[in-house]
């Protein structure tokens, strides 16, 4: 299916750019109208997936991150982050809630929030060439006034 | 060439359009609309008395920087304010309406519903909600603050140690190989394939028990 | 972003943490509330998260890492002020049972 | 020079990405911890050259809108908004104040605005190929306490 409406964006793993990728991805979230409990739950979810590639994919250098946000007609919005980094060995393992190869100052939870505030999280990864999560989230199951949403340009 | 822009009065009163045009690219700023013509309408006759008809230059190309440049000084009063103040500003109305909201239409209110009731944009709703912003629950709230969904209840000592106590039941109940597991993994941090060195057998197999152990010890200490 | 001030009394330590914590601002969490932490004898640390506007799981690791410093010290580690958002972040992360909490209000000891 | 910091992003040239792309550049911008006016001017001038993508660039069917974003030392920012539509025939002409070929729908201010909401506006159009229009703000020209912007990721 091809989506209504698409971004994709490229940065530098960064730890400022965090709050720049949860920002960017809240505004183009915003024209799904999404509930602020939504948008955190997306927000958050971000974060962990951006903050993964900053510490585990580049974990010595400065690498490339890129994401896209897709909206499909049926108000579903997927997102996904794709680093080039080092790439994960067992994703299975990874994605284990408290599994961690990060030390003592990382939880080993990113994974498990962001199953638990997306509706679907697919991971993909091969050792040496990088990493993509896949995020979705389905908005408005609810009732809903309903307005158009995009207008011609 | 020479440009004549014809009696002030009158040309000022055919160039209101002008204003017009450049007051709206300023909307949405927080300055009603007639301050902003005003201001605009003040460029306009500065820029009228200050026109060189001479230079052969067209007149709205030397009076468009002047209008625009007259209504951005309005908004320099307010130019040391961080927008990290404003934003915060922001984020405690947009709080306070999401309860009233939420209230009045039994469910969360939409962040263009939101904007709405605040007069801002969705735009500026958007940047102003920071993820972590209270999450409502949608019972009536009561004065008992315990009430609260998500409310963590102010333990006492008495409590704490019983939970402490708790987590080392739980993990007593476990069988001996899975406690030395989660003490391996969780107390040792030692990783996966260490603690599958340790204890005779695979990462995969640690893996997979791990799971399963976390989840039960998680069910365990929620309920 | 986020901010953090710290109090100090005898051994006693409050931290107000503000803000959006993600990994970026968790770093200068840490260095802040560690430098004072090693500076001086302390046995009880308050972390407050009144302010706090965004928490992901750098902030799960930032409690879990002063936790277990304390521990190393002999000290405790009491968390406060947790908005419902936090909670929530708590709660999957499975610690609400492990880390001591103190209500909503700051308290009196800082 | 070598940026500090820099990101990309691509997206339709559909109308509800205006709001997108602001949103967007506002949350890359927080970094320098611009003031209110500051940002808004910032806002404001991307709005305008997006519009012009969506408008004049691609007036008749949807294409594709690039833009970067880059911060040096100085804490100069520059932003490029790229597109591959129609072009300009007299980029000259275009910069004129109430220049328009929009009709009576447009002031034609559009530049005029970016020009005097930013420090400096480059134009560079090719018919048929398309326009990049790069836009300069110097923020904090004035003494500010410093703090250090970027701690290592
Ligand atoms: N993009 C990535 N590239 C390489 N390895 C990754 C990537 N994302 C995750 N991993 C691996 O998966 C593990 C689990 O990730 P997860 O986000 O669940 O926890 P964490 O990052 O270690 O801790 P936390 O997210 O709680 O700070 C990481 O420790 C790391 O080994
Ligand atoms: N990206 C572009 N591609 C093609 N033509 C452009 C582009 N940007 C501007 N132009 C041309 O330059 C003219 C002037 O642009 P400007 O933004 O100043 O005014 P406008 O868009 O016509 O009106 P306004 O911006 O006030 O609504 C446009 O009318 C159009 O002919
Ligand atoms: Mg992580
Ligand atoms: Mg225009």
């Amino acid at each position: 299916m091809k989506p209504v409406n698409y971004v994709k964006f490229t940065f530098l793993s960064r730890s400022i750019n965090e709050s720049f990728a949860r920002g960017a991805i809240a505004a183009f979230a915003a024209q799904l109208d999404p509930t602020v409990e939504q948008l955190a739950d997306i927000k958050t979810a971000v974060s962990e997936a951006v903050t993964n590639c900053i510490v585990h994919a580049y974990p010595a250098d400065v690498g490339q991150i890129q994401i896209t946000a897709a909206v499909y007609e049926n108000e579903r919005l997927v997102i996904t982050i794709t680093d080039k980094g080092v790439g994960i060995a067992d994703v299975e393992a990874a994605r284990q809630p408290m599994f961690t190869t990060g030390g003592a100052e990382r939880a080993g939870l990113g994974f498990a929030v962001m199953e638990s505030f997306m509706d679907n999280v697919k991971v993909r990864s091969k050792l040496g060439k990088g990493t993509r999560v896949t995020l979705i989230k389905q908005l408005h199951m609810r009732e809903h006034t309903s307005r158009p949403l995009f207008c011609a340009a | 060439m020479v440009v004549t822009l014809g009696p002030r009065e009158e040309f000022i009163q055919n160039n209101l359009g002008l204003v017009h045009s450049c007051a709206t690219r300023f909307r949405g700023r927080g300055i009603e609309y007639d301050d902003l013509f005003s201001a605009g309408c003040m460029g306009l006759v500065k820029a009228y008395d200050g026109f060189d008809e001479t230079r052969g230059l067209c007149f709205s190309t030397y009076a468009v920087p002047v209008i625009l440049g007259e209504i951005k000084k309005l908004f320099r009063d307010g130019g040391t304010l961080k927008v990290s103040r404003s934003i915060k500003e922001l984020s405690l109305k947009i709080n306070a309406v999401r309860e009233v909201l939420s209230k009045q239409y039994g469910q969360e209110p939409t962040v263009s519903q939101i904007a709405e009731r605040l007069e801002v944009s969705v735009e500026q709703v958007v940047q102003a909600i920071n993820a972590a912003m209270p999450t409502l629950s949608l019972t009536p709230i009561s004065d008992d603050e315990q009430g609260r969904e998500f409310d963590i209840p102010i333990e006492s000592h008495e409590e704490e140690l019983a939970d402490k106590l708790a987590l080392r039941e739980v993990l007593q109940e476990l069988a001996p190989d899975d406690r030395q597991l989660i003490l391996l993994r969780f107390f040792k941090n030692q990783t996966q394939s260490q603690t599958a060195r340790i204890m005779n057998t695979t990462q995969v197999q640690i893996s997979r028990r791990e799971r399963k152990i976390l989840l039960q010890l998680r069910n365990k200490l929620i309920t | 972003m986020a901010d953090v001030k710290i109090e100090r009394k005898d051994s006693v330590m409050c931290a107000y943490v503000s803000g959006e914590i993600d990994h970026h601002s968790a770093a200068e969490i840490r260095e802040t509330i560690d430098r004072a932490l090693i500076a001086k004898d302390i046995n009880l640390l308050t972390m407050d998260f009144g302010g706090v506007t965004f928490m992901d799981s750098s902030g799960v690791g930032l409690i879990l890492g002063r936790y277990k410093l304390l521990s190393a010290l002999g000290g405790r580690l009491v968390i406060q002020g947790t908005p419902p958002s936090v909670n929530r972040m708590l709660k999957l992360a499975g610690i609400t049972k492990i880390i001591e909490f103190k209500g909503e209000t700051a308290d009196e000891t800082c």
